[in-house]
């Protein structure tokens, strides 16, 4: 039995008008572990803290219950009053005699026996507090951007800037994701390249970051401050360190028939290529899926031609092992696959696109050149119609039912480009909501309508069905008119729904880090920590966390560093020491704790149990990263053995004040 | 009903540090006055809970439990009260089958704003539980005086 | 079957794929055949396979699993589920054992011959559909059907989820199985009713742990009722409430991991229906989280692990009864 | 209503006093102040702290001491760490005398005697040293040979040096397991000690200590020639009743708390390993 | 020698329930018999044997034996024993009434078990011939003839009649205290006797003996072989030991119940794994050597303590509830072999 101290709070008359304080503290001195009681105006002043220090010295006590006004008003205090006369800080407990006693009930008898009730819970808890320490585990000081789009450049260059290292991992042979595919940027209309190309330089040009290219996370462990990642790096078969991105390779590879993924496949690259002419890094890679020298053995022109001496058959893909403190995610987005809209004709005719692939058309660098034209005969198109939400806001089942949230600015970007390059052309827009919340949004959308004339049509397409003239005969309705539209068009753009990359999925298993039901990351709390994810460390970034446009992004992006920056310019982090434990002796090695934890947490290991007598017993047990688990609990109800519990929060403390109170 | 004056209901509610016991906490702030029958166990989470936690409390004597928790999806640990609902329907489902007075135990979602909720559920919950009288069918004799 | 059985354990044994097979036994009755490992072909002459061959053995693989060698066990459908329950718990290394299906068309509870008023029982014998059972005070013949466990009267599923190979014809699922019928008429019961009947049952038990030790699901390392630490361990059913407690929590932590198996019932010598609990859960997590079948599928998540943002409120248990 | 042993009678602690960092002794008298009952050495009392537990535990006071009774008690559970919370003046439960204890008035009497003992496991044989001790014309010389991991383990050290060491008819060898600072005595396990030693073969044995000091120590005095049976030990098993009923200290047909905790090894020699 | 007409069988339990507290086999649902308090209406049960022993009466489950309140550092001792009502068993088989004496030699000696005595004191057993012994009965094996039941009273019957005979001052004074009952021959119940006798004789374990354990040393049957596979599946379940009419371990368990420590005692069984737990280790830590202790001490320590008598009495109750169908009659035949 510990030796308990009692200090009872009057708050002024806060608690002492409707609480008899002192009899409150008389009481409670009467229980058997108590060794000291008493009661003063004002707890929280320093006299009061005084009071309780010199207790503590004088009655060697062994654990402190301070009735006085909520915990989360002056918990903190106390623990560092108790610690400074040399107790344990987890050794004192509060019971909340004034928000939860005193200032709810008027009958001052009642109150105050209540008031007794909660100090006897109090120190029947603080009976079977363990002393706790707050662990500490040191920070790495470098920090993994996982994705290289503008979400992940943008993060990386501010994490960099602040003078800590940061890698990025970009699954395609060069950074810049999405954004380099797209020809201009509402509202402004900026050059998406001009604004992009020179932040692809800096990540390049900048020492502090490390760019792996053509690399993707293989496996994750360790927790936050100290994490350990395996990176892969494909094989390209192109000496990166030697090539000088001359394109000579590119050039003279016999095979010309890949589909370009730059382009969305509506044209060819070579087998050895290098994606767009500013690709970072500026580097040939072999398609060896199609290169001849890899299917037939037979070719290795490039190898000859190469002055660098760069191709390399028999690279083989590398592991890099390497340590981070803080994990960003900016996996980004892919649109839909529209094929199974089959109402809209796209798998049927090369002139139902999609608006990434208007895009490109679009693009200086595009298959077109930039010039508008029909996929399927080169033609300039008279009519376009674009379709909004396709596959977004669906609650059919059958696409996504949330809002995609850039295809309308997107869509009128378009429209208005085409009605202002060619005046000729009609251009229908067919929507169900048109959606504009940003700053300068919804007076671009009305430059398109009022100042471009671009035909707004609320309702839906119904059919676009290919006709033999090569044009598009497109069935509509108008909601506002109520009829039906027939429209002969020579293209229609699908506004496809984007949807979370797909190698979010197999990543967020890896960072144990948890995902909604469509894919996109959680983040830790939806109004107060939107860039981090509920596992420590891992930080969310553009559009894997939702939808959001080019500024969104970058301004997430920005925020995601800043929290990272604020991580790794710690030496230490200092641990809730109120976690969970397990007891191995108990576990069964179940798993059922590790479904349950939010923050991936829980690991498990063999050990050995064996014993002389009995033989050998080798069992699953699990183990708590303390750095990592929050102190939730779920797990300590989800174990059906009561191996887990959480310190602080223990399974007899939680019992103990029950039966103190139901005494 | 003859609501009998002279029973005090005993009743345990489990609270959430971080929505619930700070609704409590704000219902006090404003005075919004609750019977003193209400005894709060402030815990970390709603999923903190364990069925065993519950059945202590009739076991010692309790007239009613209550859980408190932040609202589906406002959870502090994300997913914690998620899992605590579905422990909770479960465990309420069985004791009703039990024939055990399915009014004695609660849930409800109790926001750091959400004072004056706090005080009405609870009100409610001790009128409720007054109604109904003793627990009998879930009590231990032994722990009666 | 069984000669099939212990044809094709004698072969697995002696080519070396198996060191030791797990099966049963033959007893001293005629209905009272033992769970057994066999080490040796001369070992299986006393294998056994009736259908009083009721035990589920997946739970003894746990231990046989962890020694050295490969195990060839014998699983019933029934069973099966619970080696995938077990699997899942990572608690059993699959490598370390070699399944075969045996198909089953239900057990016979020796207790319903005994219910039946069949005492002195010297001998039975199978024909054809018919039990002929010969006692000191004259033979019975039974249909059966008639002495089948209620477990099996309701069963789930005739088909084994995890085997390396069958003998005879794997079965199907039935989902008409009627097994909740029984939950649903207590469910339609009014409260007082419900309590009545669950204090007749209850209040029986002799806190044998019969039911917790055949229960593969229990198979903690400590059971929270053995651990003086857990703050409920208890030896003995001292009140009605301990007798409850026990009952709700083992059911509790079961719950979504209980593959309804129906051993419970079947080894409890009190014979509370101990399944109606268990059972319980199974229809309410069915009906509030959707079809969840413990054990079908290894590696599965269980409704209690897992949530929807959509869940139905606990209060949801108001409503359904007010709504009766 | 017939007297019922296994009702407690409440017992006062008079004083506590810290022999090791891990053994405490306690006094303990009735609430009249007088002992509690009487005992024979090797005897041994269920004390309990109510809603804590019980144990058994042996009587470490010679029964020639007429005020009190006492016992050295080593933290090791939740009942022993609850004992060894205590205050003075706090009370708790005992029941006994119960067992057999050593047979002083039979077997023993004039005998030379041996006793080794390791660590915690002189407490039961202090209540025996003492009683020869105090009773000096029944038996023969005394030898103890005792042993402890360190010099803070000895328990009753200062009773050791002060009393048994200046006692004429007592001779005294110590050892502790390794070598330490401030202590100029032996340093060694007790097995290799006692072989040492080389202790006289007329010597009647009482040896008491961890279960694998006594197994080497007893093949040892075996090596030296001594006979199992000149051998006594006393044992320690899980009890809840002491009077051999409810069922779980038997080695084979005896019950340790009923037919020992005082065994001879021949007579252990006839009974199943299960201790 | 006493008899009554069976139709009368209400009045005579009306009589014994007059004075004293009257319990019988009844019938329990679809599932056996259990012990019932009579009461007008209560119907006898004449079931082989009832689910759980008769032991309960003597050594219930659970009995609280002492309370304690604790006041800061004092202890008060409450005495919470009472004296027991008297009360009659009627219907006991031979089987259970002999192991009352199987009791009564562990908790009838020095240091008599006050618990225990009080009751046993006050109850008075009236047995019952079984006419209908079951496949799962070998009491003959351990000596005892359920053709002729010990206890205070013992009953024969058959269609007609209920014939009583007195084996003790008890039952003497109990039977004359009772006044519809008419005398009878003493060999009135032979014929009853006989019959049973017949079916004794055709018993599926009729031939089982336990003699070949005596001709073996202790340390024998304990170091045999044979314990590993008979252990093997064993679950670790108390089901027998509960069910048993002799088992009597018991724990002592302290139970603080908010306003002061209830001290009860409870059957234990030493087939649990907590059975020997204590702070410093446990002695039997794997099934084998738990499974071994129950079936040595049935076989082996009993009768070495005890004169050769064994500490089973047949009635069978394990046979039918052990949920692995391992049992004491398996056990026996195995060690033997």
């Amino acid at each position: 039995m510990r030796r308990i101290g009692v200090f009872v709070c009057h708050c002024g008359t806060n608690i002492a008008s409707t609480v008899d304080v002192k009899a409150v503290a008389e009481t409670l001195g009467k229980e058997p572990a108590v060794v000291f009681s008493t009661d003063y105006p004002y707890m929280c002043s320093e006299a009061g803290q005084n009071i309780i220090k010199e207790a503590i010295k004088e009655y060697k006590l062994e654990g402190v219950v301070v009735c006085s006004c909520s915990p989360r008003m002056h918990e903190a205090t106390f623990r560092k009053t108790v610690q400074a006369a040399g107790l344990n800080p987890y050794l004192l407990e509060v019971a909340n005699i004034r928000e939860q006693c005193s200032w709810i009930h008027k009958d001052k008898a009642e109150a105050t026996a209540k008031a007794i009730v909660l100090g006897r819970a109090a120190i029947a808890k603080v009976q079977l507090n363990a002393p706790l320490i707050a662990g500490e585990s040191p920070v790495v000081k470098r920090a993994l951007v996982i994705g290289g789009g503008i979400a992940g450049i943008q993060t990386a260059l501010d994490i960099a800037d602040a003078g800590y290292e940061v890698d990025i991992v970009e699954k395609q042979p060069t950074i810049g994701g999405k954004m380099t595919q797209i020809d201009k940027t509402f509202p402004t209309l900026d050059c998406s390249s001009c604004i992009l190309t020179p932040k692809m330089v800096d990540c390049a040009q900048n020492e502090k970051i490390t760019i792996y290219s053509y690399s993707e996370v293989e496996a994750v462990t360790g927790f936050v401050g100290n994490f350990s990642v395996k990176i892969r790096r494909k094989a390209r078969y192109v000496d990166e360190t030697k090539c000088t991105g001359c394109g000579v390779c590119t050039e003279k590879c016999p095979v010309k028939n890949v589909p370009n993924e730059y382009n969305l496949g509506m044209n060819n690259r070579h087998a050895a290529y290098i994606p767009f002419a500013q690709a970072i890094p500026n580097v040939a890679v072999i398609d060896a899926a199609h290169c001849n020298k890899f299917k037939t053995g037979k070719c290795g022109l490039c190898e000859k031609l190469c002055s660098a001496g760069a191709i390399n058959y028999n690279q083989q893909d590398t592991i890099v092992e390497e340590k981070y403190g803080a994990i960003v995610v900016a996996t980004g987005y892919n649109p839909i696959s529209v094929d199974k809209y089959d109402e809209f004709a796209y798998s049927q005719s090369k002139d139902v696109v999609t608006s990434l692939e208007f895009e490109r058309i679009l693009k200086a660098d595009g298959p077109t050149e930039g010039h508008l034209q029909r996929m399927s005969d080169g033609k300039q198109p008279k009519t376009i119609v674009f379709v909004q939400c396709v596959g977004s806001r669906d609650t059919s089942g059958c696409g996504k039912e949330y809002c995609s949230k850039i295809c309308c600015m997107y869509t009128a970007k378009h429209a208005m480009y085409c009605r202002e390059k060619y005046p000729d052309t009609d251009v229908y827009v067919f929507y169900i909501d048109v959606r504009t919340p940003g700053k300068n949004y919804d007076e671009f959308y009305r430059r398109a309508v009022e100042q471009y004339g671009v035909h707004y049509i609320k309702g839906m397409v119904g059919k676009v069905s290919p006709k033999a003239d090569g044009t598009l005969h497109v069935q509509a309705s108008d909601l506002i008119s109520n009829e039906q539209l027939h429209i002969s068009a020579d293209m229609v753009v699908l506004a496809a729904a984007i949807e979370p990359d797909k190698s979010a999925r197999p990543l967020a298993t890896m960072l144990t880090a948890s995902m909604d039901t469509n894919d996109f990351f959680t983040e830790a709390h939806a109004k107060l920590r939107p860039v981090e994810s509920p596992t420590a460390g891992v930080f969310l970034s553009g559009v894997c966390q939702g939808p959001k446009d080019i500024p969104e992004t970058v301004a997430q992006a920005g925020a995601a560093a800043s929290k990272v920056i604020g991580l790794l310019a710690k030496d230490k982090l200092s641990c809730n020491p109120c976690v969970a434990h397990s007891n191995e002796t108990m576990c069964n090695g179940c798993s059922t704790c590790a479904n349950v934890c939010p923050y991936g947490a829980i690991t498990y290991e063999d050990k050995d149990f064996s014993r002389r007598k009995d033989g050998s017993m080798i069992r699953r047990v699990a183990t708590v990263n303390e750095a990592v688990c929050q102190g939730c609990g779920a797990c300590t109800v989800a174990c059906p053995s009561g191996a887990m519990d959480l310190k602080g929060f223990s399974t007899g403390q939680i019992m103990a004040e029950v039966d103190a109170i139901c005494k | 009903m003859q609501v009998n004056n002279e029973f005090k209901p005993k009743i345990v509610a489990f609270c959430c540090n971080w929505c619930s016991y700070a609704g409590a906490d704000l219902a006090g702030t404003n005075r919004a006055n609750y019977p003193a029958d209400v005894k709060i166990i402030r815990v970390p989470c709603s999923c903190r809970v364990n069925p065993m936690f519950i059945l202590r409390a009739f076991q010692r004597g309790a007239d009613g439990v209550i859980l408190c928790g932040c609202h589906p999806g406002d959870c502090h640990y994300t997913t914690g009260n998620y899992y605590a609902r579905r422990r909770m329907t479960m465990l309420f489902s069985m004791l009703n089958y039990l024939g055990i007075e399915k009014e004695r135990t609660r849930v409800e979602w109790v926001s750091a704003a959400e004072g004056a909720k706090f005080a009405a559920t609870m009100n409610e919950f001790v009128e409720t539980i007054t109604k109904l009288g003793e627990n009998k069918r879930l009590e231990d004799l032994r722990c009666k005086k | 079957m069984q000669e099939v059985m212990v044809k094709r354990a004698s072969e697995l044994m002696a080519d070396g794929t198996v060191v030791r097979v797990l099966g049963w036994k033959n007893g001293e009755f005629a209905y009272d055949p033992t769970p057994a490992v066999f080490e040796s072909a001369e070992a299986l002459n006393t294998f056994v396979y009736n259908d009083f061959c009721s035990s589920n053995l997946s739970k003894y693989l746990i231990a046989l699993s962890k020694k050295d060698g490969k195990t060839l066990v014998f699983l019933k459908p029934c069973d099966s589920y619970s080696f995938n329950q077990l699997l899942t718990e990572h608690r059993i290394d699959r490598e370390k054992v070699y399944i075969i299906g045996i198909e089953c068309s239900g057990k016979v509870d020796e207790a319903k011959l005994r219910e039946a008023g069949c005492e002195g029982i010297l001998g039975i014998k199978s024909e054809g559909d018919n039990f002929v059972v010969e006692t000191l005070y004259g033979d019975k013949t039974f249909a059966k059907a008639d002495c089948l466990s209620e477990r099996c009267t309701t069963c789930k599923s005739r088909k084994v989820v995890a085997y390396d190979e069958m003998i005879g014809e794997n079965g199907e699922v039935n989902s008409e199985c009627g097994r909740f019928d029984q939950v649903a008429e207590l469910e339609a019961m009014t409260p007082d009713e419900r309590y009545e009947f669950w204090r007749g049952e209850l209040s029986r038990c002799i806190r044998c742990n019969a039911c917790r030790n055949i229960c593969p699901a229990c198979s903690c390392e400590k059971c929270v009722f053995d651990n003086p630490n857990s703050g409920i361990a208890q030896k003995a059913a001292a009140d009605s409430f301990e007798e409850n407690m026990f009952h709700i929590i083992r059911a509790f932590h079961v719950a979504g991991r209980c593959t309804d198996c129906g051993e419970c019932s079947r080894v409890c010598p009190q014979h509370i229906p101990l399944h109606l609990l268990n059972r319980k859960f199974i229809k309410d997590m069915n009906e509030c989280y959707g079809e969840y079948q413990a054990g079908e599928e290894a590696g599965s998540r269980a409704p209690l692990v897992s949530f929807t943002q959509e869940d139905c409120e606990p209060s949801i248990v108001y409503e359904r009864e007010a709504s009766k | 209503m017939r007297e019922e042993t296994l009702i407690p009678k409440v017992g006062v602690v008079t004083d506590i006093r810290q022999d090791t960092p891990d053994v405490k002794t306690f006094r303990v008298v009735g609430l009249d102040g007088k002992k509690v009952f009487e005992h024979i050495p090797g005897q041994c009392a269920m004390l309990s702290v109510p809603g804590v537990g019980e144990g058994m535990f042996s009587i470490t006071s010679s029964p020639t001491n007429t005020e009190f009774m006492e016992f050295s008690i080593k933290k090791c559970g939740c009942l022993t760490s609850w004992l060894h919370m205590m205050e003075v003046g706090q009370q708790i439960t005992i029941r006994g005398p119960y067992g057999n204890g050593f047979p002083v008035e039979s077997s023993l009497k004039g005998k030379d005697l041996l006793f080794i003992a390791g660590g915690i496991g002189l407490a039961p044989l202090r209540s025996v040293i003492n009683y020869v001790r105090d009773k000096k014309d029944n038996y023969g010389s005394v030898h103890i040979i005792y042993g402890s991991r360190s010099m803070d383990d000895l328990v009753d050290y200062k009773e050791i040096i002060d009393e048994w060491c200046n006692d004429p008819s007592v001779k005294v060898d110590l050892t502790i397991d390794r070598p330490q600072e401030g202590w100029d005595g032996h340093v060694g396990f007790i097995p290799s000690f006692v072989e040492e030693l080389s202790p006289d073969l007329s010597r009647t044995v009482l040896i008491c200590g961890p279960p694998i000091m006594i197994k080497f120590t007893l093949d040892g005095l075996k090596k030296l020639g001594f006979q199992e049976s000149q051998v006594y030990t006393t044992m320690e098993l899980r009890m809840k009743c002491a009077i051999g009923k409810c069922g779980r200290c038997n080695i084979g047909n005896k019950y340790v708390c009923k037919d020992g905790p005082v065994f001879r090894f021949d007579q252990l020699a006839e009974l199943p390993d299960e201790y | 020698m006493k008899k009554i007409s069976i139709d009368k069988m209400n009045e005579l339990f009306a009589a014994i329930a007059a004075s004293k507290a009257l319990y019988m086999p009844v019938c329990d649902g679809k599932k056996g018999a259990k012990y019932a308090k009579w009461s007008e209406g209560t119907e006898y049960s004449q079931a082989a044997n009832t689910s759980r022993s008769a032991k309960d009466f003597f050594f219930p489950q659970v009995e609280d034996m002492a309370s304690f309140n604790v006041n800061g550092k004092e202890i008060e001792v409450i005495d919470t024993r009472e004296e027991c009502e008297d009360f009659v068993v009627f219907g006991v088989r031979a089987c259970d009434a002999k192991s009352f004496d199987i009791l009564d030699s562990v908790y009838l000696v020095d240091p008599v078990d006050s618990y225990y005595a009080n009751r046993r004191e006050h109850g008075i057993i009236m047995t019952m011939a079984c006419n209908k012994p079951t496949d799962t009965c070998f009491c003959s094996t351990f000596g005892i003839d359920a053709a002729n039941p010990m206890g205070d009273v013992s009953c024969w019957t058959n269609d007609n009649e209920l014939f009583l005979s007195a084996n003790t001052e008890k039952g003497q004074a109990l039977l004359d205290s009772i006044s519809i009952l008419e005398d009878a021959d003493d060999n009135a119940a032979d014929d009853i006797k006989a019959s049973i006798k017949t079916i004794l004789d055709k018993l599926p374990l009729a031939g089982l003996s336990a003699d070949g354990m005596k001709e073996k040393t202790l340390m024998e049957v304990f170091n045999s072989d044979k314990w590993a596979e008979l252990s093997e599946s064993c679950l670790g379940c108390g089901t027998c030991t509960f069910v048993c009419p002799t088992c009597q371990c018991y724990d002592i368990r302290d139970y603080d119940t908010g306003h002061g420590v209830m001290r009860y005692r409870c059957w234990d069984s030493c087939m649990y794994s907590d059975f020997t737990l204590c702070a410093h280790g446990n002695t039997r830590t794997t099934q084998l050597q738990r499974f071994r202790q129950r079936f040595m001490h049935k076989l082996v320590y009993y009768p070495e303590n005890n004169g050769g008598v064994f500490g089973c009495v047949g009635c069978g109750r394990c046979l039918r509830s052990c949920p692995i169908s391992m049992n004491i009659v398996k056990v026996m035949k195995t060690l033997e072999g």
